[in-house]
């Protein structure tokens, strides 16, 4: 095996042991139950005894200057439980966006507490939707006259927005997009959760009302180009992770679970819809680590790519989910069941951040179609 | 339980009587005009409140002799012909009326009035129908989903004469609206496990009885939809048992081919009903210019006008042969996944908005969409799966051959 | 039994049995391979012995003055057996145009002849496509100055076009669209065979040069209307008995072939399949019936349900072709098996007369969606 | 079928010895160069001269030695490691050369490698590599298709020591490229109908022997992509047999994993040709405006992507750990429909001009894409059905159980 193909694997293990051990989806189920959207002692200890939160952070920033390719694999195994804490927000869209940026100031300010697992962030871009979109900004953002800047706007479907330290968010200067930084506990700040299917994704509703704001100085257009390729590809490996994971609690179940003296994964029914979900599981994880390995090399094809996973591994996901569900029969029906997590996960995230059939026509229109 | 004996019609004016003097049409204004007039009020929010509302609209309907259109007069029905079964059908479906609670009058009253005795038609019909009960099914078992003659309650008979009693041991599961039973009616094993359905007794268990134990299943909308049953050494007369010991399995299969033909229409009413509601919605949010969704809207549009034409066929086919034909076999397959769909799509087409649930104010529509999404996924599971309904259709309509692994019919 | 229903249940059975007896499959097969389009004996028959020709012509031009339903049941059961003669131009198209008409001259001129199937007929409509589409016209019609008119421009996809007696065709006078009749022999008129996918349905491109031609006095594209949806309606029918009896050839071969011991029809992949075929023969032909009766009533909901059943009809037709070649295996493949004819009938006739997306398009439009 | 010694390495400059000397690079180039400049000439529109011209090409790539890429050099091969295999194809890929005809080097010759004399290998190998012969595969039968176990073809043995021989007799069929055949690779019965796959032998049959016809098969389509081999009293001389007799269903399994994988990326190449095609013929008719077909259009794009993504999986597999792993057992699922997809998609795009056959001047593209949804209907028939397909894979791949009323494997 070559050096970066074992690290690779090591690092996977790693993750995987530790995700065992602390954020299982018997973990996640014992978070999300209790009402909460992380488990915040486990959160400190995945930055503290495996440094998943600076993985994909520069080293100069206090990260392990890995990237894309390794960041995909830690979604891919976080994917697998469903783990419920602010991975996605702070690490995927927070901190990207960061190390995207030309300003090490705001670099230096806010990563090194990313990684250490002291601070967590969001990144919240469409006014509307989930969308890292910059053509769909609304809230506006003006100078305060002392170096600083005031945000008027309300931001929906904001990833973790009620309990991140730091709000990212995009914002018109006189009809250009500009990316800002908010504190958490900003005076003018209205945060409220948002009541949604996935229970283990924190939504919020964040409203502007001149809240005070640091400009991150960089081109915003290009940073969140950036950003939207890397949701669209980690979550892509995501929707793999858990799409694996809910295909094999579905055949562990088909091997053991009899009806009419025999164990049902012995009929063709449901053995053609395991291997018809396989090849959507195998082809989800091929697609969002060869979008990911396009991602770390800044290629042509890239943005393609990410969208291309997108569109396939979300759709792929929810009927991975949906079928666990039939083959489980009717205890897949239940709220005591897991079943019902990866379903509500996957068409959660089939739908936030831009719909299959934006992902496509984003493909028809970047290959030239 | 109970066992009152209600008056045949306690209506003075009893409109079963007028049918031969009146025609279809004066059948059908008669019957929206009492619809309409008579109607429940508006539908409560709160459950409870809403339960107590749909059993009022139901003891009216059934005082007022408008209850059981298909059941024999003797019971309390209206024993309509079938062609007016099928514009009873269409008024209710119209007047988007509140249906039965529990699921006995479809399941278990067929049964009772071909094979019950006297004594039974007259009081458990008559219960159901006028609500005064709420019956539900106990069939399934954790054990024995599709295949239910591997269930394994038992029922073995103490005493003698009059005090002779089924003492019943097992569990039930699925059993829809489970909490609301005041009355179940049950499979259970009184033969061998290996007679499999040979060794099969249609009880009726009286849900309040020592030793039953309903809980609420929490579903995975976070609903109770259906309950599971916990039976601990019940005693049941052996009066309660429908038709003769080890003989259950036989009334299972009580062809509701005519009941179900009539509501065929009805369910294709409602679907059109869902779909337009879509269809408003999506024209309200600027949707329908989108030509991707345009043409997914035409196409649950086709697919509900052929519902309707399915139905037409199979009601059709009963009043003109006497037999609902190929259709009504494979009619309901059209059904199964259709609720599934629609749901789906609905929630695709509102992005984001269509993720928010109920709890929150900006939900879209109390989240119906969504709610309908999770909750339509027991469709393909629930009354056999689409897989069983498949092996069905194939092996007793098209006549392919039976799976040489699976236990003989 | 109604009335109604014993008469069609009857006509029904006419027709199978004088199909049976002389253009089966066997008998189509038979003709399309001799390279003919049509077994003229048997056409006189038709008309001789059980007057399919005319069973919905008025009976003051010698027919049998029934409508859409009975047509339809006819469509049907010619569609069962890939009926290869000029039924579908002649009595549907052609005829039904003449029926719809206002020019009692014309329908006197014509229609007795094909009643009595010494005519043969087809309609032309739009000059690129197959379809009846007054909107796509571009042949141009003028007067010879002697109370006749002269065509010009040319039709492809015109049904049984070489063979036709009578050609009705749309042309444009002044930018409105008329109907002509030409003879099959008319100077300046330019017939050529089309090779196209569906043996059993000739088609042929016709060119016009100052083609002599008689104009029938109506309101033409108000004909046309009636005329596209009695011909998506019992083209939907005749789709309906083809995937019919595409679907019984498929049930009967899976009952007798053996593979691992076993006929494969026992196996739930093909039971599967062929339950969720018969729901598409079945809604087929309920859509096809239910259009027809409303035709046949003029009713509002007429054209909606006509293109209703056709967008349903053609793709259910063509699903049960396919699984038709796939449950006979490699023998359904070859060139000595019928399989091979319904698949080419469902896919020609699915495109040949507007597409199912056109045809959902229409439905959108009609349920103002 | 020829019996005549190839010499080793015909050409004196033999680029495999120079292998070691060399990068990836720079053999990507030699090899580019050699297909550029030594390439076949245009292809003949005749079928008889074209099957000429591609014989001549393979001659030609083997006497440079190109040909047999994962072959050892002592059988003629190139003996490349596995990531030169990968560039070799995607460089065959490249060049639009004419594939080998047959299915032999794909299907028999690796088992050859493996299981054969070494007589076999030098002679039957070469003979193949060189396209001296021509190889077609006779295991199909009109009643064993999926079910091969079951086949009847029967080879009882007469004569003995150097004169004896195999009597063969029987009927094989689905012989893709029969007529073509110099010789045929074929499974025959030596064991009793009962003992199924344990009484199957391997034998390799001359075409031109007596008592060996070749039919071709008429298709759907009108063309002959198959034949039916019949097979009375031909006389095969026992060293014709690869293995032990009553072995031959061991050999059918021989693992063709690698040789598979280097082949993923040709297909996901020639896959991405094909699409670019469509896409550009849609373009020329002004359809990519079409919001439906656009989105059509974007979904086969993606999958063709996911293709290449599954195949360097695959490959990288093999590099790194040796085997191939699970995207190996599904990535075939994935091209096994999409032929179908794309071509039906493709006609119905076309409308009614894609119904336009090749006899006629009219005909788009030749009618390729009207010819390719007839013809591509095998691709679910052929080397198993697509059911067997998933069969195989959840049993041997995820470990579900076994079907009870199936043959024990």
């Amino acid at each position: 095996m070559s050096g970066q193909a074992e690290e690779l694997q090591e690092l996977r293990e790693v993750t995987r042991r530790f995700l065992a051990d602390k954020a299982s989806i018997s973990d996640t189920r014992r978070v999300v139950e209790s009402g909460r959207s992380c488990d915040e002692a486990v959160w400190k200890q995945m930055a503290e005894q495996i440094g998943l939160q600076g993985i994909a952070v520069p080293e100069q920033f206090g990260g392990a200057g890995m990237g894309p390719v390794e960041l995909g694999v830690v979604c891919e195994e976080l994917g697998r439980t469903l783990y419920a804490g602010p991975f996605f927000a702070t690490v995927v869209m927070a901190a990207q966006a960061l190390v995207a940026a030309d300003d090490v100031e705001a670099a230096e300010r806010w990563l090194p507490g990313i990684v250490e697992g002291a601070l967590t962030g969001t990144l919240a871009v469409a006014d509307l939707t989930g969308e890292i979109d910059p053509e769909k900004v609304l809230t506006t953002a003006e100078p305060d006259g002392e170096g600083g800047w005031r945000l008027t706007g309300s931001k929906r479907f904001v990833v973790d927005g009620c309990s991140a330290d730091l709000i990212l968010a995009a914002a018109l200067v006189e009809g250009e997009v500009g990316l800002f930084g908010i504190d958490g506990d900003a005076a003018g700040l209205t945060r409220e959760p948002l009541a949604q299917l996935d229970p283990t994704r924190a939504l919020a509703v964040l409203t502007f009302e001149a809240t005070p704001a640091q400009r991150v100085a960089t081109d915003a257009a290009a940073v969140l180009g950036r950003v939207r390729d890397l949701v669209s590809a980690h979550l892509a490996a995501e929707q793999a992770g858990g799409a694996a994971a809910a295909l094999e609690m579905a055949v562990e179940y088909a091997k053991v679970r009899e009806q009419f003296g025999r164990p049902i994964g012995s009929f063709q029914a449901i053995k053609h819809m395991c291997a018809d979900r396989l090849l959507d599981v195998e082809s989800a994880r091929n697609a969002a680590s060869a979008a990911a390995a396009l991602l770390a090399d800044h290629d042509p094809e890239a943005s393609l790519t990410a969208s291309a996973a997108a569109a396939w591994a979300g759709p792929a996901f929810t009927r991975v989910a949906k079928d666990n569900i039939q083959i489980h029969g009717g205890i897949g029906f239940t709220w005591e069941h897991d079943a019902h997590y990866f379903l509500k996960r996957a068409k959660s995230s089939e739908v936030l951040f831009g719909s299959p059939a934006h992902h496509r026509a984003r493909v028809a229109d970047l290959a030239g179609i | 339980m109970t066992t009152i004996q209600h008056p045949v019609h306690p209506s003075v004016d009893d409109p079963s009587h007028a049918l031969h003097a009146e025609s279809d049409e004066e059948f059908r204004l008669r019957l929206r005009a009492f619809l309409t007039s008579g109607g429940p009020g508006p539908r409560p929010r709160d459950p409870r409140e809403r339960v107590a509302w749909t059993k009022a609209w139901h003891r009216n309907l059934y005082d007022a002799g408008y209850a059981g259109p298909s059941f024999p007069q003797e019971v309390g029905g209206m024993d309509l012909p079938f062609g007016r079964q099928v514009i009873y059908q269409e008024e209710i479906a119209r007047a988007k009326v509140p249906g039965a609670l529990g699921t006995g009058l479809g399941i278990v009253a067929p049964t009772i009035i071909r094979y019950g005795t006297e004594v039974q038609k007259q009081t458990w019909v008559r219960a159901m129908l006028r609500h005064d009960e709420v019956w539900c099914q106990g069939y399934s078992e954790p054990g024995a989903g599709s295949d239910l003659p591997s269930l394994r309650t038992t029922a073995r008979r103490e005493g003698s004469g009059e005090d002779e009693v089924y003492v019943v041991n097992g569990q039930k599961v699925w059993t829809s609206s489970g909490i609301l039973a005041d009355t179940l009616f049950c499979l259970v094993r009184t033969g061998s496990q290996e007679s499999r359905q040979k060794g099969i007794t249609y009880l009726i268990i009286d849900a309040k009885a020592p030793g039953v134990t309903i809980r609420p299943l929490k579903d995975l909308n976070g609903g109770t939809i259906f309950a599971e049953v916990f039976l601990d050494d019940v005693r049941v007369p052996v009066a309660n048992r429908i038709g003769e010991e080890n003989s259950g399995w036989a009334l299972v299969r009580t062809s509701l081919g005519h009941e179900r033909a009539a509501g065929s229409m009805n369910q294709a009413a409602r679907y059109r009903r869902v779909l337009d509601e879509l269809i408003q919605l999506a024209q309200e949010r600027g949707l329908t210019s989108d030509p991707l969704i345009r043409d997914q809207l035409a196409d649950f549009d086709i697919r509900v006008r052929l519902m309707r034409f399915n139905a037409e066929r199979i009601i059709a086919g009963i009043l003109e042969r006497g037999e609902p034909g190929p259709t009504s076999s494979v009619s309901r397959l059209m059904l199964t996944t259709f609720e599934q769909e629609l749901h789906e799509f609905a929630v695709d087409m509102l992005g984001p908005d269509g993720l928010v649930t109920k709890a929150s104010d900006a939900a879209v529509q109390r989240a119906r969409w969504l709610s309908g999404f999770l909750t339509s996924r027991a469709a393909t599971i629930g009354a056999g799966t689409a897989e069983i309904q498949r092996n069905t259709i194939a092996e007793q309509v098209l006549r392919l051959p039976h799976d040489p692994a699976m236990p003989p019919r």
